[in-house]
């Protein structure tokens, strides 16, 4: 690929949460072009009406997400080699989320469910205290470590058929939150988290199906993560019962 | 005046714009220090903690909270850093305050900093910096601060306007205080008008106005274009702090700009010219390890000298280390480059310095409070704290924390003000007119002509300055401001209409690259970022003085005031008598 | 639509099952040699209690655990509500019991028809 | 169907699960219905056995005696990855179970004709 007159195909979805289609632009190939970059050439020079988001444009905010030939993936790292086939690429719109326009999805749902999943950090010490003091190599940090690098993308999200299905369930993302705080030794509620996993849409819907891990630009593991709540829920509904 | 569109009203008691750092502690503090039923919202351009820099710190933050350090301590750095430029009695608070703000972060919020094996707290030393003082959570500690902080912003009932981008700072008619802020909701392109008691401006700054950067795509300067509009005064404009080590790939790309990580250039990596000579040793004996600052004018002139790699940069080479110590030590840049189609560990890869922080922002007291009745402005927008330069790690620290203070003030002045104020509806009128200016004009392209401004930033306003190429950037950038005016954009389809967006970015760069320009040309010496070729010499310590801008009825007008030294003199120190220069190993 | 208590009576069911699943392939595998006959089955099972009881549990057990995977099913792809997923899941757990019994009682029953 | 998001091990193997227990589920009655016969209709369950004995069946019964195996063996790998704290190697395990289901139920009807 040069950057002389080389062309691409470009299939991209427009529309809003009413529907829409796919409309085929031609774009410049250049040397290191992400997707994002060809999404935004699209609409700085060919059609300033195409919407779409983006913030870091390094993989750090996981504003970017989107259906690169059907896959989730984070556009602003994903190289435009890595994606091409017979000189096309087709992009979407996130897979299960509301779109708002075009390539740009409402996330609403998924921070909503994050929220629903106690995702959210449970304090048993204020500013006045001093640090807890931690062995990085326990077990139990080991296990919040492996989870906690998520940027919350939902590429994951989008990837799961469970989440497809089941309108209510939580989703990869959140429950692997939830379970890096059940895991955090200075958090002070587990007991909530389990509650808040254990319900009509909690982690016992997932069917272990792995997307969420295949796709995870971060490599993170939210299957792991929704099995240990698995154990931890069943443990703790059998010593609540004896 | 009648207003010509339909807009939306709308009224809160605390009134936030932008989720980094400053704005998200902003929201949680208020929520903790306002009467109970004080309605609280955050307005933001992009998703709730999903832009903006602070999200994007790798490196760290510091706080004196170990290895010997102190309050004492990490404050003279941060002076002698800023060239006694700072504000001292900022400086010092962030620093004693950094201290509470890490434990809450780690205690209340949740985030989780490294730890030695001992199960204690890891310091790292970041360059210019007398002892290991910044924390961190691997290279991603802005994610980690972020999102902890995004859950518990999330969790609470405080109202969210995302996909809102503030326009216009609307003060009351007699313009003694301000009465609400003017947006324009993204999603849907309508105008909305927000009056509240108290507002914290925290949008973050971010010199994207230049060819090559570093900050996210959302920041463009709107909220010091919107406080120069409104007649605040702004200080220490000249000073953009550039970084040595962006990655060089082409205009074409995003990527172009983003920061290839300090720590490379520590380990030993070489930075190596167009004909493959190690340059750095010409200017400087710590040769690639020198400060941010003059490893990035050493890169530029090499670059001005034309001994300059394919795309015009310097190359950074690791692979002497050993491709395979490199994968492992920097992961993910390594990652990161190879994404990206480059050979991090084993091969050259392209570089160029990138402007990378503001110092420069509105004129604040020690309580976030502005000239304005009912605005505070905390983090990059708020001037002071650093001076001219800012230090590694000082930068999420001094959101943080001012974020934070800020939260605490508006609580508590919020009980003195009883009433909503009605806003001037003139300067509503005009304020919306002005984000309406490009309908009706025959569309352009308003990307290139962004590529114009950077190119005159970068060329006349940028790492090394002088009278004449400010005077002729200054002309530049006239020009463009003019050929913005023209440029149209169809208003067919408001709803995300991100040109329509790139356009009011265009708009808040341009105003701030003006006021940089003119704080430069102010500035006879050479103080930190602020490097003028034909002032080479940093000039009096004890005369030190820094630039106040403000635009008046007869225009832009840039003033020097003298630097008040509250707490220390030149040449003084606040530490103890005996203490040692260094705490760092390496350094001694 | 699965919460705890389904998805441990779910497990559960298939914790019972596993053994019985291997009993019974392995008898098939060894019956089915020379072709089956309605003798020969009822041979070997008629009166057996332990048969009964084998296959008694399996059918109990089976019975949950479709169900309860029906349900799952006709949730993610046929978008039921809760109410008609409740409905299914009895329907189906009930007439499974109900066949199966009636099978098990048939194979089993003491004195049939051999 | 089988969308680009999907073309992975593990969404293969959950598909197989659950189209396996789904087919079962539905087999279920049918077989429970033919074994109830034996309580007063020996001859027609005789008659049907007989008709089991067409290649054509044969070659159904092994398709569901393949199902039983391979939810069976799919199950037991669900659970053990639930109860279990290990996880990784899952994909090994996935393909495990089915190559092993592949195996059994080839044996029976190897067995069977
Ligand atoms: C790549 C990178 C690495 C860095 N590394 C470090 C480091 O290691 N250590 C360190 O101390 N500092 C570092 N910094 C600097 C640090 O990130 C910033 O100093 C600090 O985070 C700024 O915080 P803030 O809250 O003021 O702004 P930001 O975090 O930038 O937040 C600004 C917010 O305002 C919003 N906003 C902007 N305009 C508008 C508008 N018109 N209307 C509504 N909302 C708006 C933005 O969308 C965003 O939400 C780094 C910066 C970058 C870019
Ligand atoms: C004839 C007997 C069986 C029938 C009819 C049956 C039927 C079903 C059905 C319909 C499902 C739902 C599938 C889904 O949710 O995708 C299911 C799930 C399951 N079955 Fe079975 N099953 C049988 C035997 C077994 C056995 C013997 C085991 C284990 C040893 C087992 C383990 C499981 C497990 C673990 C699930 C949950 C899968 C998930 O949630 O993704 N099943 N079964
Ligand atoms: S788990 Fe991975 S894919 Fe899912 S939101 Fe987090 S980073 Fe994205
Ligand atoms: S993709 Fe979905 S089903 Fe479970 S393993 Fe991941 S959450
Ligand atoms: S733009 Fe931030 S992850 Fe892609």
């Amino acid at each position: 690929m040069s950057s002389t007159d080389t062309r691409m195909k470009v299939s991209v979805w427009r529309g809003d949460h009413e529907g829409g289609e796919f409309q085929i632009f031609d774009v410049p190939a250049q040397d290191s072009q992400t997707v994002l970059d060809v999404v935004a050439w699209i609409q700085q020079n060919d059609d300033p009406t195409l919407s779409y988001r983006f913030a870091c444009r390094v993989g750090m905010c996981g504003s970017c997400a989107m259906m690169v030939n059907g896959q989730p993936r984070w556009t602003c790292r994903t190289h435009v080699k890595k994606v091409l086939k017979d000189n096309c690429i087709e992009i979407g719109p996130l897979r299960n989320l509301p779109v708002i326009k075009d390539l740009a999805a409402d996330m609403d749902p998924f921070f909503e469910k994050w929220v629903k999943a106690e995702g959210v950090f449970h304090p048993s010490k204020t500013r006045n205290d001093q640090i807890e003091e931690i062995d990085p190599a326990s077990v139990q940090r080991v296990k919040a470590d492996a989870g906690i690098e998520c940027i919350n993308c939902s590429v994951c999200y989008a990837s799961c058929d469970t989440v497809a299905g089941n309108p209510d369930f939580l989703g990869p993302a959140a429950l692997n939150r939830a379970w890096t705080l059940y895991n955090d030794s200075r958090d002070a509620g587990s007991r909530k988290i389990l509650d808040a996993v254990s319900g009509a849409g909690g982690c016992h819907n997932c069917h272990s199906m792995g997307s969420c891990a295949h796709f995870c630009p971060n490599g993170l593991n939210p299957m792991d993560a929704i099995a240990g709540l698995k154990r931890a829920t069943a443990a703790a509904f059998f010593r609540r019962r004896t | 005046m009648p207003l010509k569109s339909d807009i939306d009203r709308h009224d809160t008691d605390i009134l936030i714009l932008g989720t980094g750092g400053a704005g998200l502690f902003g929201a949680l503090h208020a929520q903790q220090s306002a009467p109970p039923g004080t309605k609280i919202t955050i307005a933001v351009k992009g998703l709730i903690g999903k832009c903006g820099c602070t999200r994007m710190v790798q490196g760290g933050y510091n706080v004196a909270l170990g290895h010997g350090d102190t309050v004492e301590r990490h404050f003279m750095d941060t002076i002698v850093g800023g060239k006694w430029l700072p504000d001292q009695d900022m400086a010092w608070r962030l620093c004693e305050q950094a201290v509470v703000r890490v434990r809450e972060l780690e205690n209340e919020i949740g985030c989780f900093f490294d730890r030695v094996a001992d199960g204690s707290l890891h310091h790292k030393a970041f360059a210019g910096q007398t002892a290991d003082r910044t924390v961190h959570k691997g290279d991603l500690t802005g994610i980690e601060i972020i999102n902890r902080l995004m859950e518990q912003v999330l969790a609470r009932p405080i109202e969210k306007l995302q996909e809102h981008r503030a326009v216009g700072l609307i003060p009351t008619k007699d313009g003694s205080a301000l009465a609400g802020v003017l947006f324009i909701d993204m999603r849907s392109g309508k105008f909305r008008f927000v009056r509240a008691r108290t507002v914290l401006m925290a949008t973050g700054g971010g010199p994207t106005m230049y060819k090559y950067h570093t900050p996210s795509g959302d920041k463009t300067m709107d909220g010091l274009a919107m406080a120069l509009r409104a007649g605040l005064p702004l200080r220490d404009m000249e000073m953009v702090q550039f970084h040595p080590t962006g990655l060089l790939a082409g205009d074409h790309t995003k990527m172009t700009g983003t920061v290839l990580e300090e720590g490379l250039r520590g380990a030993g990596g070489h930075l190596l010219n167009g004909n493959d000579h190690r340059f750095m040793y010409d200017y400087d004996t710590r040769g690639e390890r020198s400060t941010r600052d003059v490893v990035s004018r050493g890169i530029y002139s090499e670059m001005r000298k034309n001994n300059s790699s394919p795309n015009g940069g310097v190359f950074i080479s690791m692979a002497h280390l050993g491709p395979d110590i490199v994968a492992k030590k920097f992961k993910g840049m390594v990652q990161r480059c190879a994404d990206s189609g480059f050979d991090l560990a084993g091969g050259k890869v392209e570089v160029v310095p990138t402007a990378h922080y503001f110092m420069g922002g509105v004129v604040v007291d020690v309580d976030t409070r502005t000239a304005m009745e009912g605005l505070y402005v905390a983090g990059e927008d708020a001037g002071g704290a650093h001076g001219s330069n800012r230090l590694g790690g000082n930068g999420v620290a001094n959101s943080t924390v001012y974020g934070g203070i800020a939260g605490d003030v508006m609580g508590r002045d919020i009980r003195a003000m009883t009433a909503l104020r009605d806003p001037d509806e003139n300067i509503l009128s005009a304020e919306i007119e002005r984000a309406r200016r490009p309908f009706g004009k025959p569309v352009g392209n308003v990307q290139n002509l962004r590529r114009v401004l950077q190119d005159a930033m970068w060329d006349d306003v940028g790492v090394m300055r002088t009278e004449q190429g400010l005077i002729s950037g200054l002309k530049k950038i006239a020009t463009v401001a003019t050929d913005l005016q023209d440029i149209g954009v169809d208003p067919s389809n408001l709803a995300f209409n991100l040109t329509w967006h790139d356009w009011l970015n265009l708009a808040s760069l341009v105003d701030v690259s003006e006021v940089i320009a003119e704080a430069a040309l102010a500035r006879e010496n050479s103080r930190g970022a602020h490097f003028r070729e034909d002032f080479p010499d940093q000039g009096d310590l004890e005369t030190s003085y820094f630039t106040v801008a403000r635009k008046t009825a007869e225009g832009l007008r840039v003033s020097r005031d003298p630097v008040r030294f509250t707490i220390v003199r030149p040449g003084e120190t606040v530490l103890p008598e005996g203490e040692p220069e260094t705490l760092v190993q390496a350094a001694r | 639509m699965l919460d705890i208590r389904l998805y441990l009576l779910q497990r559960l069911s298939a914790l019972v099952m596993a053994p019985l699943v291997i009993g019974h392939l392995a008898v098939m595998i060894y019956a089915i040699q020379g072709g089956l006959s309605a003798a020969e089955i009822l041979g070997r099972t008629q009166g057996s209690f332990a048969w009964a009881t084998f296959y008694g549990t399996f059918v109990i057990a089976v019975s949950v655990h479709a169900a309860i995977g029906l349900r799952v099913i006709a949730h993610e792809w046929l978008g039921l509500g809760a109410r008609a997923l409740s409905v299914l899941t009895w329907i189906a757990f009930l007439v499974l019991v109900w066949m199966g019994v009636r099978a098990v009682w048939a194979v089993t029953a003491p004195g049939g028809v051999a | 169907m089988i969308r680009p998001h999907r073309t992975h091990p593990l969404w293969y193997a959950f598909i197989l699960h659950r189209v396996s227990g789904a087919l079962l589920a539905l087999f279920l009655p049918a077989h429970f219905w033919v074994l109830s016969m034996a309580l007063n209709e020996a001859a027609r369950l005789d008659g049907f056995l007989a008709w089991t004995d067409m290649p054509l069946v044969k070659f159904a019964e092994f398709g569901l005696v393949f199902l039983l195996a391979v939810h069976f063996f799919g199950g037991l790998r669900l659970l053990a990855l639930e109860l279990m704290p290990w996880t990784s190697r899952q994909k090994t395990l996935a393909a495990g179970a089915v190559g092993l289901s592949v195996l059994v139920s080839g044996t029976f009807f190897l067995q069977a004709v």
